[in-house]
């Protein structure tokens, strides 16, 4: 079996079974956990409305705020889009869903994918020096931050690499960059990355609590 | 110096004399982590868990707080605040726990002894953090539960837990009990205003706080003068006046489930319809939203705020202002416990509109709006003076760049840690009570 | 097999390569001009998109001069329009080109008569005067 | 041409001018994917070549690669590399038959110990070897012997150089390739199903001019005609870049020659020379004729997945592994849940006592 049918096969499906498994059982059993309704005499009962303006309105930071997060609101929409566009519109990954999901959508150019690639890791590595430098991120940082930016990293950079033939051959490539992408799978559900399905439950729970006290969350 | 000030000093001093000795815990340390973690442990529930799941450990809260903002201490960044929790969380009840527990460290007691100081001397609870959160988490209640388990194990700032015996025990804050509410009472009914003390069978019961009775016994005259004004049946009872709650402040669930207690029982025996409280916070926050959740049962009458009546009062007709003639311009300071925390912040402005007041927004108001550096207590800490001090630049910025003529709040609390602030400062706005303002300016 | 019209609409078809050959071409002539060496390119080794071929000899266009060599089948050996560029087409016996080139330089060196040619030409010349 | 004779003597005798030659070493030299101003050191080194002796040993093959090698030349410049070697065995084209046949395979052998080029295609059974024998000699014996005292083999096709159809799952035959037995002996893999005729004459014109060994890949392939992937050399690429792909065998993209990525071409994992030396006498290549590359050239090709699948896709096992693990994993998070919510409880309770 070469590298490149490895991380085609078992591996791939190997990381989607624990990413899977993991996914559910953290984010069940920590919503699972006992939680009592709240009894105080809403001021506005519109909670599912709340919900989704907490979904929403965390988006984006209050003007208060603007000025002083200015960086992180905008790395943070840089680097998210540039790495979804990437990842949700380079044509061989589309077709590595569809081979997953069962449907398709249609593709960006290359050269576009190309920059949106090198844009996310260039994010991303400004992050990383900021994480690293940044007094409160520093103090506040721990292996999870850090191994989670890796995992992220790295199928961009082999990513590209790939792409641009860089360092090997192109099946090697292509092999590292499904393995590293796996490993991010892996590591998936028991780092933060899991932000990006907590996110949920959690503004939801933001818009709902500030919504009943007549406060926009 | 005005007559505000001077006694804002004295009530300043009552702070002053409490020695540490008075209350040191005897315990082990072994035990000490173990209320904490026994705190923690009752503490964290579904929601929580979901928060403290979700942390990005992006720092943004740091930009949020004003203990941050002031000095820059990364520890100060709310996240830091309730680190101990985290580890906590993810050790003994996080779904991953089993993996987590080798790679997280566990509480010691150096830790909670420095929590002791970022969760009681640098947080204030005020819950700006809870704004900026990218992920929607509610950051202050983490810190809060975090306070619950540092003062549990005997970390809290002797200056509170002296507060928390005085009213668990004596049900009197700063020594102000039922003597000194009648003092007040008397003295108000010389100068011609009357005040329902004890009265029974009345519709509106009002909350007042020890604060007021003794720093801003002008403002608990506007209380008694506004309602009188519009003709409410109203009372204040003697053995249960008090809207603070050590209980709230100390984040000890014995202490704030006993004051609770104690004024929904009086309330509900004494059949009123509406709880009212007068400026502070706090009570507002507890009895608005906390009471019913803490009793496990609905509350049988409703909560309002001065701000909320006044409005209701204006609307119904049984209340007029006079209109400002020279276009005077005030800022108001949104208390974070009647703000972000409690949802009243139309109201004020509704008033000092009503007024013809023009009403100057600092460039963070309503639920951004900043602190007043002394919430949930720091005020009265000793140790957290410097600090508050540094905060409370912050204030003095935001003021300035509204310009208006007077700073109006509507929480004791803030009004004192405003002042005291600006007193050290030399800022020289005056700060002053929303129920006050309004009481200058009843119409006949 | 070549009349099969494998790619009915190639004429859409581009890899690119065209315009950099034609910039090699171009920096070719100015080097020979200079006084440098000639360049050949190997047209076969290029990838390229049917009908590009056709493109680039469009492009260069007939020149003056146009030669066939008869060795080992036909070898058509074309000028450009422009002066100094070869297109050199090495075809076997029955006619399929083998290797095709462009050779930048003042006289393609297959032309020349070889010395080796001529050594046996005198050889025959000298046969044929003796008899 | 005698074995003692130089080819420039050779070509010189069969009338060829010095025109002739050099247009032949240009040819050659561009066969051998050398730069044109390789053709003078070509013309020198094969105007000393000596003619070297070639035995072709088929085994488990189908006769496509001597085939490919024999339709495709006609009396070309290409047939004179040919002519210019001694074919003394190849069991397929040569005349002799029978134990003649053998004979000669031994007596070449023999004359040109230790010089002679032994070519090979299709596998070679070990599971069982009387599954494939000549002349009652099994295969695996027939290479072993032939090879002994060869100087280098050259594994034509992707059976002699990787395994090839017979190897592929479930391999009755145990089918392996020349290199799984042979260690001793520099291997040269000329794979492709079949490889392009040129390629095959472009080594022998290698050993030919220079007497060497080529320079070989990581899978022993010569880098000149096996350094660079199809998807690279494409003329399709530019689609590729602009992300324009053919969705089926009969749409738009497909009339417009978009690239074939999507239909599951193997381009980008394919090392061959295809996409610049065509077939058919450079008429085209499978992606100009509109179907993706299948990959022939590569190891294991056909085990590889279907030819229509695109490389990046995934091959694993089932939606429904997915689904018991999801399934597992919201049960162990109910699971943790109910642990934590009694943990709480009892540590309520003991507070209460």
């Amino acid at each position: 079996m070469s590298l490149l049918e490895f991380a085609r096969g078992p591996a791939l499906e190997w990381s989607l079974i624990i990413f899977c498994f993991g996914l559910l059982w953290r984010i069940i059993g920590a919503m699972f956990l006992l939680r009592k309704g709240d009894i105080s005499k809403p001021r506005r009962n519109k909670p599912i409305r709340d919900g989704w303006t907490g979904i929403i309105s965390r988006s984006a930071p209050a003007e208060a705020f603007e000025a002083s997060i200015r960086f992180q609101h905008i790395t943070g929409y840089a680097w998210h889009i540039a790495l979804f566009v990437s990842v949700l519109f380079f044509a061989p990954h589309i077709e590595f869903f569809e081979s997953v999901l069962g449907f398709s959508w249609p593709n960006l150019p290359n050269t576009a994918i190309l920059f949106t690639a090198a844009v996310a890791t260039g994010v991303l590595l400004a992050l990383l020096i900021r994480r690293a430098t940044h007094p409160v991120q520093r103090l506040i940082s721990n292996a999870d931050d850090y191994i989670s930016i890796f995992v992220v990293l790295v199928p961009l950079i082999t990513g590209i690499a790939a792409f641009a033939h860089i360092g090997a051959r192109y099946e090697t490539l292509l092999a590292v960059h499904l393995l590293s992408v796996e490993l991010m799978f892996v590591w998936f559900p028991f780092g933060k990355l899991m932000h990006s399905a907590m996110t949920f439950p959690a503004r939801w729970e933001a818009g709902t609590q500030f919504g009943r006290r007549g406060v926009k969350a | 110096m005005n007559t505000a000030m001077t006694r804002v000093q004295d009530f300043q001093s009552r702070l002053q004399p409490i020695g540490d000795d008075l209350v040191r815990i005897e315990c082990t340390d072994e035990q000490r982590i173990q209320y904490a973690k026994k705190a923690f442990m009752h503490k964290i529930d579904g929601r929580k868990a979901v928060d403290l799941d979700s942390c990005l450990q992006c720092g943004m809260c740091a930009e949020a707080c004003h203990f941050y903002e002031a000095t820059k201490n990364e520890k100060y960044a709310p996240v830091y605040k309730f680190r101990l929790l985290r580890r906590f969380y993810r050790r003994e009840l996080s779904p991953m726990r089993w993996l987590y527990k080798p790679f997280t460290k566990d509480i010691t007691i150096s830790e909670l002894e420095e929590w002791g100081h970022l969760v009681f001397d640098a947080c204030t609870g005020c819950g700006r953090c809870d704004m900026i959160c990218p992920m929607g988490i509610k950051i202050s209640t983490l810190i809060r539960v975090a306070r619950e388990g540092v003062a549990a194990a005997g970390f809290m700032p002797a200056d509170l837990r002296v507060i928390q015996k005085e009213q668990l025990e004596n049900n009197t804050m700063f020594g102000v009990g039922a003597a000194e509410l009648r003092q007040l009472v008397d003295k108000l009914r010389a100068d011609g205003v009357d005040v329902p003390l004890d009265k029974d069978g009345a519709d509106v019961m009002l909350l007042t706080s020890a604060p007021e009775i003794q720093a801003f016994p002008d403002t608990f005259a506007a209380n008694a003068r506004i309602l009188n004004k519009s003709g409410v049946n109203w009372t204040i009872r003697s053995d249960c006046f008090e809207a603070s709650n050590a209980g709230f402040i100390n984040a000890n669930d014995k202490t704030l489930d006993a004051q609770i207690k104690r004024v929904v029982d009086r309330a509900t025996e004494q059949g009123i319809k509406t709880l009212l409280i007068s400026e502070c916070g706090h009570g507002y926050q507890i009895m608005r939203w906390e009471a019913a959740n803490e009793l496990g049962k609905e509350l049988p009458f409703e909560v309002l705020s001065m701000p909320e009546f006044m409005v209701q009062e204006l609307g119904e007709g049984r209340l007029a202002l006079k209109q400002q003639a020279n276009g005077a311009s005030v800022t108001y300071h949104d208390p974070c416990r009647l703000a972000r925390k409690g949802g009243v912040m139309d109201e004020p402005r509704a008033v000092l509109a009503a007024m013809g007041f023009d009403v100057r927004e600092t460039p963070a108001s309503r639920r951004e709006n900043y602190c007043c550096g002394g919430g949930c207590g720091d005020y009265a800490i000793r140790g957290a003076a410097k600090l508050r001090q540094k905060a409370f630049a912050i204030k003095q910025r935001e003021f300035d760049e509204a310009g208006a003529d007077e700073v109006i709040t509507g929480c004791v609390n803030c009004r004192f840690n405003l002042m005291v602030g600006a007193q050290n400062a030399g800022w020289e706005t005056p700060v002053t009570s929303l129920v006050e303002t309004v009481a200058a300016n009843l119409a006949d | 097999m070549s009349s099969v019209d494998t790619n009915p609409v190639c004429s859409s078809l581009e890899t690119g390569n065209v315009e950099p050959l034609l910039h090699e071409i171009r920096h070719a002539l100015k080097r020979l001009a200079d006084g440098e060496d000639g360049t050949v390119i190997d047209l076969k080794r290029l990838p390229l998109a049917p009908g590009e071929e056709e493109r680039i000899e469009e492009t260069l266009g007939t020149g003056e001069v146009r030669a066939e060599v008869d060795a080992l089948g036909p070898t058509i050996i074309q000028e450009t329009s422009y002066p100094g560029v070869w297109l050199i087409t090495h075809k076997n016996a029955d006619g399929v080109t083998v290797a095709r080139f462009v050779e930048v330089t003042y006289i393609p060196e297959l032309l020349r008569s070889q010395q080796a040619d001529i050594d046996a030409g005198i050889d025959r010349l000298e046969d044929e005067l003796r008899t | 041409m005698r074995k003692d004779q130089n080819l420039g003597d050779y070509l010189r005798l069969q009338g060829v001018s010095r025109r002739g030659f050099l247009k032949f070493c240009s040819a050659t030299a561009s066969l051998m994917a050398l730069p044109p101003s390789a053709v003078a050191q070509v013309a020198e080194a094969l105007a000393t070549a000596r003619r070297p002796s070639v035995i072709w040993l088929s085994f488990q093959e189908c006769t496509g690669c001597t085939e490919s090698l024999t339709r495709s030349h006609a009396p070309t410049v290409e047939s004179l590399i040919f002519d210019a070697i001694s074919l003394d065995y190849h069991h397929t084209l040569q005349a002799a038959a029978g134990h003649g046949a053998e004979a000669a395979r031994e007596a070449a052998m023999e004359e040109n110990s230790g010089e002679y080029i032994l070519v090979v295609d299709g596998s070679i059974p070990i599971d069982n070897p009387a599954y494939s024998t000549i002349a009652g000699i099994s295969n695996l014996d027939m290479l072993k012997e032939a090879a002994e005292h060869c100087f280098a083999i050259v594994a034509v096709g992707t059976c002699a150089a990787f395994g090839g159809l017979p190897g592929a799952q479930p391999n009755p035959t145990g089918a392996v390739a020349v290199g799984d037995i042979i260690k001793d002996k520099p291997i040269i893999n000329v794979s492709g199903c079949p490889p392009i005729p040129v390629v095959i004459t472009g080594v022998l014109a290698h050993f030919l001019t220079f007497g060497t060994i080529p320079e070989l890949d990581a899978l022993g392939r010569p880098v000149a005609f096996f350094g660079q992937n199809i998807h690279d050399r494409c003329y399709r690429r530019p689609f590729y870049e602009r992300g324009e792909f053919a969705e089926t065998f009969d749409d738009e993209g497909a009339r417009k020659g978009w690239c074939l990525y999507k239909l599951g071409c193997k381009g980008p994992t394919t090392y061959n020379a295809c996409a610049t030396l065509k077939w058919n006498q450079g008429t085209g290549f499978p992606i100009q004729a509109g179907h993706g590359c299948i990959g022939c050239s590569e190891p294991r090709f056909w085990d590889y997945g279907g030819f229509y699948e695109p490389i990046s896709a995934g091959k694993w096992g089932s939606r429904e592994a997915l689904l018991g693990a999801a399934a597992a994993g919201a049960a162990v998070g109910i699971g943790s849940a109910l642990a934590a919510r009694s943990r709480k409880k009892k540590a309520m309770a003991e507070e209460e006592v």
